[in-house]
């Protein structure tokens, strides 16, 4: 439901997205039993005339039964749900697979700077290409990143990677991820950042091998591309 | 509650964490913290709790046999 | 409930702790946890530095043997002052020289405290120093805005019980309130001096 | 009764059916029934205010860069610090004041069956903090540079450096006012859990003390044991924004993920601080028009106090993906869906309440209604947050903001909707009009689940919060979204359309209502055995109490209630 809403770029979103439905499956059956057995209730039993209410303290053995059982049901769809989240958590955030491309990302008041390492294939080289709000990567490659932040937290965040990792000054922090699908996507600051926080975003090009040479060799040892990273680099 | 240590110990040496990339050090003081700091409240109401039981244990041996006389009693 | 018709007329039971003794063991909690943050706080920023870099070398150094006689001096006023309020159950006139002597020792405290503080600032360690220097007068400092209002509490006490007028009562939610104070303190002092 | 001309906690000063001047009574008030409607009051006050915040940033987000009616052209700083202080007032100056303050200062000394509470003039103290500190809020939105723009939860350095959010005296009056706000309630907490416990009517146990008693203890506890960390915090933060210590600026040698150890170490209690008094009155309100016995009193006290042990351990979830070694986060997805377990359960119990009663639904009962069925998708919703690996998505995007509202505004809204319907004729001795109090309920109802419904929708299509102009995101921007948008602001206005029904109701009933018997629903608390209103010194002859709050349609009786101070 969600890829019909955004579409699935990395490879682990179909994971995270599978976790949803999963957790809204099984915690939807209990809300719309539980809302049923409410509205049911609230019809069957309202006032008429010349009855009275029963008396029942709730220490009754045989309606107990009636919450203690779902009471257990839940717990046992808790384990469900532990188990699944743990697992997507694990593989997004916990597991680092190999990396054939290292990235830098800089997070600023107000613009991403992104540091893809040129034709070389390795980053903190001569040849590093660094842009502004643009971040180009190519398909079937897994990425590490690294990102930093220069003043106030940032969050490094690609809804349709499903991704999100939050940039804090002084700190590097290291993530993955593997583009699948090609074309042109949205990235977003998600952790307010002050006044242009709205106005955050970046463009994130995820191309096919021959795209991705191209741009590559277009963009490598230009005046332009060796003036912005002298910048970036301090 | 037995499933805790086991998941803390079946992940590699976090990767994707800031707080890590700060140094181990660091990722271990917020892990002593937050212990110290969620258990420090339940055990100094636990204590009250604690405190609050014997006293009304006390106070009801003494002044009423059969136990029914009202009590403050201990507050969670 | 039916049985209940049995049960004779109920009567008003004792608290088990007065209205301000209990009040003041929960602004005691509050107050613990108070301490418990800035206490994380510095065992975060602690280990954020690396090994033998904290307190920052060009920092002056902390007077871990005065403060240690100092803390001595409180944990004694607390015990005195315990020993008073023993006393105080049996007169008034009994617990004179224990608590003046309990919040004399205390006095002396912050005393030497503050002259500590005015020899560290003029060494260089300020609040805006480093974060150790930060943390110090953050940590001592709050402990010291809780001494010193208890000090006046006492002493207005101490008045009140010369002109035999103090409340039991209060004068157990003031011991109390000091004994935290008295307690916190080797905590502080393990944490920040040590 | 031997003992009713005695004041049961012994208080010195007599104070019976004497009349009050205007100024002790709303000036300078020491009886607790009047320290509450000056809550009470305030609270409304600063939710209109919260409310107009919202109006004006829903206005911006449905039609971007328009002039909004009543406020004018919006900047991305006033949109910053509309949203930051629409979060700030609404769960600081709305919810916490009305729920806990003002219920809780009107309703123990009543349910308790005493006279005050105990520290009357800390009571004075705590409103006077808190009304200070609602100033210095509100001020905080005037002075030059605008109000504080860094979100509710005040994440440094960002906000705790002046270079960066460029509000310098809007930042430090707004953590001002929050520390304030803090010591006022400290300062009241005391005073309702001293007073539950030693105040209380001969005979009122502890199973037998009312439910919405227990609950804002619980509450008040876990409020006062769990603030400390953030004292702390607010005290260094206002250092690093003040004198220039870096506690939290990494430049500095400090630490930034230390604030939000520090902040949602409280964040996270706060939201069941607010929560069990709502669902207190809820526990008092279903069974009065059910004519029903709570169903499992012991047990919906347990699940309470569960939750409220539950709830220290779950507070690192709001940094899943916001610096915590990852090895917690499963940990803390562990116990955060634990905490699901006893919510759920309360929640089965009340439904389990209704079972075989004999239900009316008058205004309170459908605004107690109307929370069950609100606040179970707030609580379902919450599970996918809780998750792990589902938060890497949903974390800050209009899932959480749709979550927390349809558990917040039940809990703000619908639940003191609830409590000022049921205990209005107590509060100001008359009733209020029914008629209008019911199209107050369906408007409001249908308008709320209207207005954030679709914003699950917006948070699946990865919407962030805190956005100025969502045009400028070209994925955003698309006109599904922006239609989805525009039908949420649409539905917000009508929700706040229906507020001045409500407001209305509320004044004119206070001058023109029916008067009100002294009890008027058939209750049996404690409460309802003083006149409407109650005069100062709230009862005529001290309750003794012989049975507890919940003996409705007991067998073999002709009336189907039975006060709790009635002799056999």
């Amino acid at each position: 439901m969600i890829e019909m809403l955004r579409p699935q770029v990395s490879s682990f979103a179909g994971e995270i997205d599978s976790l949803i439905v999963m957790v809204t499956l099984i915690v939807g059956f209990w809300y719309l039993l539980t809302k049923g057995m409410f509205l049911y209730l609230l019809m069957a039993f309202r006032a008429k005339p010349g009855q009275k209410a029963q008396y029942i303290t709730g220490k009754e053995k045989h309606l107990k039964k009636w919450v203690t059982i779902p009471h257990l049901v839940i717990i046992l769809c808790d384990v469900v749900l532990v188990a699944g989240a743990v697992r997507v958590w694990y593989n997004v955030k916990q597991f680092m697979p190999e990396a054939e491309q290292t990235i830098r990302i800089v997070g600023q008041q107000w613009a991403w700077t992104f540091v893809h390492p040129g034709p070389d294939g390795e980053l903190d080289t001569d040849d590093d290409i660094a842009m502004i709000d643009e971040l180009h990567v190519q398909a079937g490659v897994t990425y590490h990143f690294m990102l930093e932040s220069k003043d106030v937290l940032h969050d490094f965040s690609v809804p349709v990677f499903r991704l999100k990792q939050d940039a804090i000054p002084g700190r590097r922090i290291l993530g993955w991820f593997k583009p699948e699908v090609a074309g042109e996507f949205d990235i977003q600051c998600a952790e307010m950042c002050g006044i242009g926080h709205g106005i955050m975003g970046a463009k994130l090009y995820v191309e096919t091998p021959e795209q991705h040479a191209m741009w590559v060799n277009d963009n490598s040892l230009t005046e332009v591309a060796a003036a912005t990273q002298t910048e970036v680099q301090r | 509650m037995a499933l805790l240590p086991v998941l803390m110990m079946l992940s590699t040496p976090a990767l994707a964490c800031p707080v890590c990339g700060g140094g181990g050090a660091n990722a271990q003081a917020y892990i002593d913290t937050m212990i110290f700091l969620s258990a420090l409240p339940l055990l100094l109401l636990g204590g009250v709790a604690f405190f609050f039981w014997w006293k009304t244990m006390r106070v009801t041996v003494d002044e009423e046999p059969s136990g029914r006389l009202p009590q403050a009693r201990p507050q969670p | 409930m039916s049985t209940l018709r049995l049960v004779r007329e109920p009567k008003k039971s004792e608290p088990i702790l007065p209205n301000a003794v209990l009040g003041t063991l929960f602004f005691i909690i509050a107050e613990s946890m108070l301490f418990a943050g800035f206490i994380s706080g510095y065992i975060v920023v602690e280990a954020n530095y690396p090994p033998g870099m904290w307190p920052p070398p060009e920092q002056p150094r902390l007077p871990i043997e005065v403060t240690a006689v100092t803390t001595t001096m409180l944990l004694a006023s607390g015990v005195l002052l315990w020993w008073a309020g023993r006393r105080f159950r049996e007169s008034a006139d009994a617990a004179k020289s224990p608590m003046g002597l309990a919040v004399l020792l205390g006095a002396l405290f912050v005393g030497v405290q503050g002259v500590e503080w005015v020899q560290l600032i003029g060494e260089g360690l300020t609040l805006t120093s480093s974060s150790f220097g930060g943390f110090f007068y953050v940590i001592v400092g709050a402990h010291a805005m809780h001494a010193m209002p208890a000090i006046v509490i006492l002493l207005r006490q101490r008045q009140r019980m010369l002109r035999g007028e103090l409340k039991p009562d209060a004068f157990a939610a003031a011991r109390l309130f000091w004994y935290f104070v008295v307690l916190v303190w080797p905590v502080l002092y393990w944490t920040v001096y040590l | 009764m031997s003992e009713a001309a005695v004041h049961p906690d012994g208080h010195e000063h007599d104070h019976h059916d004497h009349e009050m001047t205007f100024v002790e009574k709303w000036i300078f008030p020491l009886d607790h029934k009047y320290i509450g409607k000056q809550y009470l009051f305030t609270g409304m006050v600063m939710a209109l205010f919260g409310g107009f915040l919202a109006y004006a940033f829903r206005m911006q987000l449905a039609w971007p860069g328009t002039d909004i009616p009543l406020f004018g052209h919006m900047s991305p700083a006033e949109y910053n610090a509309a949203v930051t202080n629409h979060g700030t007032i609404m769960i600081f100056w709305v919810a916490m004041p009305v729920l806990i303050a003002a219920f809780g200062n009107f309703l123990i000394p009543l349910m308790v069956g005493a006279d005050d509470m105990v520290f009357p003039r800390l009571n004075r103290l705590s409103y006077q903090v808190f009304l200070l500190s609602a100033i210095v809020i509100v001020a905080s939105l005037f002075v030059p540079g605008g109000g504080f723009g860094g979100a509710w939860t005040a994440y440094p350095p960002l906000s705790a450096v002046a270079a960066y959010n460029l509000t310098p005296q809007g930042s430090t009056m707004w953590l001002l006012a929050v520390a304030l706000e803090f010591i006022a309630f400290l300062i009241g907490g005391i005073n309702f859990i001293t007073t539950a416990m030693n105040s209380r009517a001969p005979g009122m146990t502890w199973e037998k003390v009312p439910m919405v008693v227990w609950m804002i203890c619980i509450a008040s506890i876990l409020f006062m044991a769990s603030v400390g960390p953030l004292m702390a915090g607010a005290v260094m933060l206002l250092f690093d924004q003040t004198i220039g210590t870096g506690f939290f600026d990494p430049a500095r040698g400090g630490d930034p993920i230390l604030w939000q150890h520090l902040f949602w170490f409280f964040g996270h209690p706060e939201v069941y601080v607010v929560l069990l008094p709502a669902t207190g009155m809820v526990a008092e309100i279903v069974p009065t028009f059910a004519r029903k016995k709570l169903f499992g009193y012991k047990t919906v006290l347990f699940t309470a106090i569960g939750t409220g042990v539950l709830s220290f351990f779950v507070w690192a979830h709001h940094q899943f993906i916001a610096g915590i070694d990852p090895r917690m986060a499963n940990v803390f997805t562990i116990t955060t869906v634990l905490i699901s377990i006893p919510i759920a359960e309360m929640m089965f119990l009340y439904i389990a309440t209704l079972y075989g009663g004999s239900i009316r639904f008058t205004t309170p009962m459908l605004w107690a209604l109307g929370f069950i069925f609100a606040f179970l998708i707030g609580g379902v919703t919450g599970i996918p947050l809780g998750a792990s690996g589902a938060d890497i998505y949903f974390h800050d995007s209009y899932f959480v903001i749709a979550h927390f509202h349809f558990t917040f505004f039940p809990i703000a809204f619908i639940g003191t909707f609830a409590g000022l319907t049921y205990w209005y004729p107590k509060m100001f001795g008359r009733m209020m009009n029914e008629t209008l109090g019911k199209i107050h309920f369906w408007g409001t109802m249908i308008s709320f689940h209207c207005l954030f419904i679709p914003m699950f929708v917006l948070g699946l299509a990865g919407q962030h919060r805190r956005i100025y102009d969502f045009t400028n995101f070209p994925e955003l921007g698309v006109p599904f979204l922006q239609d989805i948008r525009v039908f949420c602001t649409s539905a917000l206005l009508v929700l706040l359309a229906f507020q001045f029904v409500f407001l209305y109701n509320f004044i004119v009933s206070m001058f023109r209502g029916e008067k009100a018997s002294e009890n008027p629903w058939n209750a049996n608390t404690l409460e309802w055995a003083t006149p409407s209103p109650p005069g100062h010194g709230n009862f005529k002859e001290f309750p003794n109490v012989y049975r507890g709050p919940y003996e409705y349609s007991v067998p073999d009786r002709e009336s189907d209630f039975w006060p709790q101070h009635h002799p056999a």
